[in-house]
């Protein structure tokens, strides 16, 4: 429960929300930003969880035939570690952006669905503890973080282990698909007067796209976790091989979703780093329409090239071929992103504060994980490669020198907004360092290691394969990671209490959400800005950079609608009720169903270690409890 | 305005006072219709699901042909058609009986809706009754089926085959439940235009499923 | 945006009885032919039967969606959200197909 | 703002991959996958480079102009302001372009390999099936009636043509030096050929498990051998063999010298009990085959460390195959063959059922239990006492009298075997030559 207890020391410094303070507003409150606040707390959390996994992992591989930890336990860490950073790190990472960002990029009070945004939260911070929780008892699933059948089913894992896994994904979905729902709608039906789609901040159209990535993809693995929770609950047959079942079914709907997950995982990042290079490079994003319609293509490339998984299962030529092409199609959009933030720095006047480090370090990193990714996309090739650590090492520096390069420049750049201070940047600096130089020495030399022969997964080796310097490389560059992160953690909690002030603006940014104060008062805007062009605080501080821009008004009737005013720096502090802006109530109403839904998913687990009377107690007396707090939420105000 | 009393109507995110939205329309509008296009990949899985191991159990009973065990017992083919082409007929009418009700909800009080055309209760209960009665012909069909011996972990075909069809049956319950608390709502204290929006959403899910349905009678029943 | 904003509004005119009427009547004469085409053997054994089913149920499925749901006459953002999602959809259970041998190529 | 440390970005950066790419060319990598040791491996090599190539000028050029970039464009005092430029269609076509037509210069091959190597493989191919257990290979040569596991013999020169199928959970076989890898999976074969080329000398491989599956998927190896065509001829005549002592064996003519019904026979060539005899009714022809050891490799040889448990090496060495025997093929003694089958002995189990590793020829195994031991005398003695102990998981129960029993959770006490017994378990399997 470290979240609970860390989040209310986040409260802003000069809080703009009075009489919200103390555990129970956090517990209660349905406001975006400190959702958005509560989401960074729990995932940073889970990321030193992750960490420190992958800190064992590689301290196992550090030398052949060590045995730090038994197989047993290295196979519940590689495990957890994948399903950690995937949905307990990364995706909460940029659920706090989504949370905390969209709203004032786009010129919002808030969310469309306040309350149904703290429900999200709710269940993903319950769901989490209820997915790692096990690893303490030594019953963490070990299945792999995509859980292989048959081996994920009731003949080959016949413990908890992958019932925790089974059920804590099922639980993370539906905080997933809560959240997706109400950002589209946010997005498409609270954009300020003028804020056109093609006006939206480059973060706010690749979570845009994100949000739709997450509502077709989940409900695919939703269907597979169904049949594997049948099959291991009700004895049905989806992927039982004696009734003749096809583990390859399992296969297929996993990476149907499983591959547009990892854009789910990494378009977040590219529109934080969209963010940071125009701001320090005092240039507009170059090519922005590109930008968004590559975000788009991708998503949508995306859901054709699942089968890449999958190239050693024997599809036959046809299939391989087919795959391998669309595969590699990706790598177009892809690349014309990097390319346009190099053209977008390129001229500029370039500052490099630590988010900009960051961002150039995705814009170099990630493009090396993206060529690896490439040449995965070759199945002749990808033979020899696939299940080895050379894939470890491309999806680890898309990964690590992707998304959370990506991530990390996100929250440079924004703690400010978040906190009013600004973070250090001396120790900024020696964390991007030692970062860059570990992540290399890390991930590097699985190239190596995998193309000569190594297979993951495998908690030991033999002497004299040809890997022990590589292994041991990579495990020296982990460490460096782990003082990176150390480091990381002191800046972060250090800079709350005694960065320096920032202001509305400290870095030059043009968006809409640098135009209120830091941290913003709940209501965000106290007047609803008007968005003339793409660049609204450029429009305001510096216009000659935008001389250039097309710049339109809204149509009259929807300003006034709006009460939409001018855009203009707010920087007085005054309560929503002395403005006179209508807020959501603060309820307790979505942490009590997110509770009643890990009471229900619990029961499960009772219900396999046989206590019927007792799992029964607990379905049912969750499923009440969840349909009476849903009633209450429903019949209740939200303002 | 921050206290806006309470009114009781159902799925309600937002609130009576009309927030400004970008395109004019309602949040919850856009909420379903993104869920909707979610559910398509829910139930294109499970169909696929169901499609794939087609004719792929390792013993019967089986959907269109009959079966003879190893040890001599015999099974018929086990789809009632009769029965599901009623059921199909009750959901696709109730789906007519939706829009009745919407139609009644959205013009209370308007000329040519004063009869029975205008009785949102009545339309409203009428669809959930043959909602209720789908469900009715679902859980003969399942306990037939049982009786003739297939039950979920039978075969893969019994496996699929429920899971598929009962995921849908869900679908359906939890559309007449809507439907009663709309019905509530209207006894209580009468539904009118400013409320259509909540009927309307409520009518895409409802149709949603009906569609859902088509496609699986198709896929399922009427394709051997 | 904000041009559709005033179409967007209330403006959507809403297909009427007559209209519900006659869908409601298709919907019912399509099930029937379909329902009495599975039991006629020479059909169900002919080339034709299968694509003829996909046919008559996807005019149901779209005359429902178009005029039911009102999506004709709706905000198009509306058809965007649903359209986009049943094309990835639709491919993706095609794709299963194929990849699992269910059809083959040629 | 603190100084800016950029000038070290590329110079650290270029350093580091040079080192490393110095250091994987310099080293002895025995499982490199850039050998060209088959024709599958020509394909996946040429492709390799052809996107090693392709590869590094995309990168060469993307980190290039973007650490130009910002070197060049550092914010200077008083530097002018930057020009306002929104983008460039034919800029942004461009970088469109030219990648698209490197990805056809990868393309087109990638596509015509994938027909090429998934072709029916040619007449007059070793059949071998390869079967997949939790956590050992099982192979077979229908063509000469050999079930053997963990070692294969691959002739020289000749297609292998490999169907591959599992019994339990999904594996996926996998010899980096000969090329290609296909998934074991369950209601499924799968198919894999590749031929060794004809300049290669008889030696060793290693060959692994890459589909994660359980437990001690780690410790799921095999060795491969490639042999000449009169070695494997050799080889597969004597392999077909019923094992040695067995009743099958029992009639053949007694070729020894002395007449006498036994000989003391040399174990040559056991590692780690040099010297220990045993005896064994004498082999009916043909002469045994093996791959010698003394042609293994360091890096084919495991080194995988053995657990603290002592074993008596007097006893060992006075180990009677004999009396061994009699343990092992009588069930109510001990019920070994409840799970392994030993051609030429009551037979319980058709192939498709036994749970273990056929142990015919036993003797002639270089390596146990997939790979992950050497067959010698006291590593064998342990894994008869205590199996997953040694080998995490493993299905082979433990048979030692007061040792741990990891799967039921208890001290084996009824049913298992002193040392003694373990011994002469021991000096039997050795003697299965
Ligand atoms: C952030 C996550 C992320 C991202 C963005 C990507 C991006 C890509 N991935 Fe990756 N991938 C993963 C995460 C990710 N991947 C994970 C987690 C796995 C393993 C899962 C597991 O097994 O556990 C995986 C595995 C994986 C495989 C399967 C490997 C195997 O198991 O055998 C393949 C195969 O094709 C692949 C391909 C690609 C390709 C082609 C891209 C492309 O999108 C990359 C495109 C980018 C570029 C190409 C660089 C920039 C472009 C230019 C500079 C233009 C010029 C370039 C060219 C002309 C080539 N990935
Ligand atoms: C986003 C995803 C992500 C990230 C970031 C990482 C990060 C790391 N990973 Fe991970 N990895 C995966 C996703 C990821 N991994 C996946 C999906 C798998 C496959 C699993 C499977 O096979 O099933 C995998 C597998 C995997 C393996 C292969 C295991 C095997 O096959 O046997 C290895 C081995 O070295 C490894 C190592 C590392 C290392 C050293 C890091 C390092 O980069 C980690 C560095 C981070 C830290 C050391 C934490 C620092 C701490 C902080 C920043 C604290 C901040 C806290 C506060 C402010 C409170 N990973
Ligand atoms: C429950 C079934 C079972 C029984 C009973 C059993 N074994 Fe095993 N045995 C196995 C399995 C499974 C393996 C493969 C283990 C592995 O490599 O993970 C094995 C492996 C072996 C090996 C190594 C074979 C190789 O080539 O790797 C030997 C030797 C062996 N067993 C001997 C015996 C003897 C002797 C007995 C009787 C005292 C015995 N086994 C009883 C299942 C059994
Ligand atoms: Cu078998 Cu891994
Ligand atoms: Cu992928």
């Amino acid at each position: 429960m470290a979240t609970t207890t860390a989040a209310p020391a986040s409260a802003p410094v000069h809080d703009a929300s009075p009489g919200q303070t103390g555990l129970w507003s956090w517990v209660t409150t349905v406001d975006h930003k400190r959702i958005g606040v509560l989401y960074l707390y729990t995932a940073l959390f889970y990321l030193l969880v992750g960490g420190l996994e992958a800190a064992l992992i590689r301290t196992q591989l550090a030398r052949p035939n060590l045995s730090v930890v038994s197989a047993e336990t290295y196979n519940q860490l590689f495990t957890m570690h994948g399903t950690t950073m995937v949905f307990l790190v990364v995706m909460p990472l940029s659920a706090a952006f989504f949370n905390y960002l969209i709203p004032l990029q786009i010129g919002a009070r808030d969310v469309a669905f306040p309350r149904l945004n703290a429900f999200s939260y709710w269940v993903y911070a319950l769901g989490g503890l209820f997915i790692t929780l096990p690893i303490f008892f030594g019953v963490a699933p070990n299945g792999g973080w995509f859980g292989y059948a048959p081996l994920s089913g009731p003949t080959y894992s016949g413990g908890f282990n992958m019932d925790f896994w089974v059920l804590g994904l099922q639980i993370l979905g539906i905080s997933s698909l809560a959240a997706a729902f109400n950002f589209i709608t946010t997005i498409i039906n609270l954009r300020a007067p003028g804020m056109t789609l093609m006006r939206m901040p480059m973060f706010t159209w690749m979570s845009f796209v994100v949000q739709f990535l997450v509502i077709l993809a989940f409900p695919v693995i939703t269907a597979a976790l169904f049949f594997l929770q049948f099959d291991r609950f009700f004895g049905t047959n989806f992927y039982q091989v004696q009734a003749g079942g096809d583990p390859l079914l399992w296969q297929h709907l996993f990476w149907v979703f499983g591959h547009p997950e990892v854009y789910i995982l990494i378009l977040p990042a590219f529109g934080l780093v969209s963010e940071v290079l125009p701001t320090h490079s005092r240039k507009p994003l170059f090519g922005y329409n590109v930008m968004a319609y590559s975000g788009i293509m991708i998503g949508f490339l995306g859901f054709g090239v699942w089968a890449h998984h999958m190239f050693a299962v024997g599809m036959g030529p046809v299939a391989d071929s087919i795959f391998s092409m669309a595969t590699m199609l990706i790598g177009l959009p892809t690349g014309v992103k990097i390319f346009n933030w190099i053209a977008t720095m390129y001229g500029g006047s370039l500052r490099f504060p630590t988010s900009m480090k960051f961002a150039i370090g995705l814009i170099a990193m990630f493009t090396i994980g993206g060529i690896s990714g490439v040449m995965h996309s070759s199945p002749p090739s990808n033979m020899q490669q696939t299940d080895t650590y050379f894939v470890v090492a491309h999806f680890h520096y898309v990964l690590y020198g992707g998304a959370m390069m990506g991530i990390f420049s996100g929250i440079y750049h924004y703690f400010p907004k978040i906190t009013g201070r600004l973070m250090n940047e001396t120790l900024g600096s020696w964390q991007f360092w030692l970062n860059f130089i570990g992540l290399n020495l890390t991930f590097f030399p699985m190239h190596f290691s995998g193309m000569l022969g190594m297979p993951r997964r495998i908690y030991t080796y033999d002497a004299g394969q040809g890997w022990d310097l590589f292994n041991l490389m990579s495990t020296a560059g982990t460490y460096m990671l782990v003082v990176a992160g150390l480091i990381f953690a002191f800046n972060f909690f250090r800079s709350r209490k005694v960065g320096a002030l920032a202001g509305n603006d400290p870095w030059g940014a043009p968006t809409l959400e640098w135009s209120i104060p830091s941290p913003p008062p709940d209501y965000n805007f106290a007047q609803i800005p008007e968005v003339t062009s793409r660049y609204p605080m450029w429009d305001l501080k510096s216009p000659e950079r935008t001389a250039g821009l097309e710049h339109s008004h809204a149509d009259a009737a929807a300003i006034t609608e709006a009460h939409a005013v001018p855009i203009h720096e707010e920087t007085e502090r005054r309560t929503a009720a002395e403005l006179g802006i209508p807020m959501p109530f603060n309820t307790i109403k979505p942490f009590m169903v997110a509770l009643g839904i890990i009471v229900m998913f619990s029961g499960m687990i009772v219900l396999h270690a046989g206590k019927f009377p007792l799992a029964m107690a607990m379905m049912i007396g969750g499923g009440a409890f969840l349909v009476g707090s849903l009633y209450a939420w429903l019949t209740s105000p939200l303002e | 305005m921050a206290s806006a009393p309470a009114t009781a109507s159902g799925a309600h995110e937002a609130h009576e006072h009309t927030h400004y939205t970008t395109t004019g329309l309602d949040n919850r509008k856009i909420a379903i219709w993104a869920f909707i296009g979610s559910e398509c990949m829910l139930f294109a899985s499970l169909i696929s699901t169901y499609l794939v191991y087609k004719g792929r159990s390792l013993v019967g009973p089986l959907p269109h042909e009959a079966w003879t065990s190893p040890a001599g017992q015999v099974f018929k083919p086990i789809l009632n058609m009769p029965v599901t082409t009623a059921s199909t007929f009750v959901l696709l009418m109730s789906s007519l009986t939706m829009v009745l009700a919407l139609a009644a909800v959205e013009n209370k009080g308007k000329p040519g809706y004063e009869g029975l055309l205008g009785s949102s209760k009545t339309w409203l209960l009428a669809t959930a009754l043959l909602g209720a009665a789908f469900l009715g012909f679902q859980a003969y069909e399942f306990t037939s089926f049982v009786h003739e011996g297939l039950t979920i972990r039978t075969n893969l075909f019994g496996t699929s085959f429920f899971t598929l069809t009962g995921f849908h049956g869900t679908h359906v319950a939890v559309g007449v439940l809507w439907l009663m608390s709309l019905l509530f709502i209207d006894l209580k204290r009468g539904l009118g235009p400013k409320d259509a929006i909540i009927v309307d959403i409520s009518a895409l899910y409802w149709h949603f499923v009906d569609v859902v349905w088509i496609a699986i009678f198709t896929l399922v029943y009427l394709i051997k | 945006m904000s041009s559709d904003r005033a179409h967007a509004d209330h403006a959507h005119e809403h297909p009427t009885w007559k209209q519900y009427k006659w869908v409601a009547l298709w919907l019912t004469l399509i099930t029937i032919v379909e329902v009495w085409a599975y039991y006629i053997p020479s059909l169900v054994a002919s080339k034709g039967f299968v694509p003829a089913l996909l046919a008559m149920s996807a005019i149901k499925f779209s005359i429902v969606v178009l005029f039911y749901m009102h999506l004709k006459y709706d905000h198009k953002l509306f058809k965007a959200l649903f359209v986009g999602p049943l094309f990835i959809a639709a491919c993706t259970l095609v794709a299963f197909l194929f990849l699992f041998g269910n059809v083959r190529i040629g | 703002m603190p100084k800016l440390h950029l000038r070290r970005f590329p110079t650290v950066a270029v350093l580091a991959l040079v080192l490393l790419a110095l250091s994987a060319c310099g080293g002895d990598y025995p499982n490199s996958t850039f050998s060209h040791h088959t024709e599958l491996n020509d394909g996946a090599v040429f492709l390799w480079d052809r996107m090693m190539l392709l590869g590094t000028i995309v990168f060469v050029v993307v980190e290039v102009v973007l650490v130009y970039t910002i070197f060049k464009f550092r914010r200077r005092e008083g530097g002018p302001a930057p020009r306002q430029i929104q983008g460039n269609a034919a800029l942004e076509i461009t970088w469109t372009v030219i990648p698209a037509l490197i990805l056809v210069f990868l393309a087109v091959p990638t596509v015509r390999t994938i027909f090429e190597s998934q072709r029916k493989a040619p007449d007059g191919a070793v059949q071998i099936e390869v079967i997949g257990h939790q956590w050992w290979w099982e192979f077979r040569y229908p063509q000469y009636g050999i079930v053997t596991a963990n070692e294969l013999y691959l002739p020289i020169g000749r297609t292998a043509n490999f169907s591959l199928r599992t019994r339990d959970v999904l594996h996926s076989f996998w010899i980096p030096q000969m090329g290609g890898k296909r998934d074991l999976i369950a209601n499924k074969t799968n198919y894999l050929w590749f031929t060794p080329k004809a300049d290669l000398t008889s030696s060793a491989w290693n060959g692994a498990c890459v589909e994660y599956c359980g437990s001690s998927h780690a410790n799921m190896r095999f060795r491969a051998f490639t042999v000449t065509p009169a070695e494997f001829d050799k080889w597969v005549a004597h392999q077909k063999t019923a094992a040695a002592g067995s009743p099958a064996a029992m009639p053949a003519p007694d070729t020894s010298t002395k007449g006498a019904a036994k000989v003391p026979v040399k174990m040559a060539g056991m590692p780690g009990m040099p010297g220990m005899t045993a005896t064994a009714t004498p082999a009916p022809a043909p002469e045994a085959w093996v791959f010698p050891l003394e042609k293994m490799k360091a890096f084919t040889l495991p080194s995988t460390p053995l657990p603290a448990t002592r074993f008596d090496d007097a006893l060992l060495a006075a180990g009677d195959p004999k009396a061994g025997r009699e343990i092992v093929t009588n069930v109510a003694k001990a019920p070994c063959l409840t799970c392994h089958n030993i051609k030429g002995e009551t037979q319980y189990l058709n192939d498709d059922q036994a749970k273990g590793p056929n142990l015919t020829h036993f003797g002639t195994r270089h390596t146990f239990a997939a790979g992950l031991f050497r067959t010698d005398a006291r590593t064998l003695a342990l894994w008869i006492k205590n199996a997953p102990l040694m080998k995490p998981g493993s299905i082979m129960p433990t048979f030692g009298t007061g040792e741990y029993n990891a799967l039921m959770k208890q001290k084996v006490t009824a049913g298992g075997l002193d040392d003694k017994q373990i011994a002469d378990v021991v000096a039997y399997l050795l003697s299965l030559k």
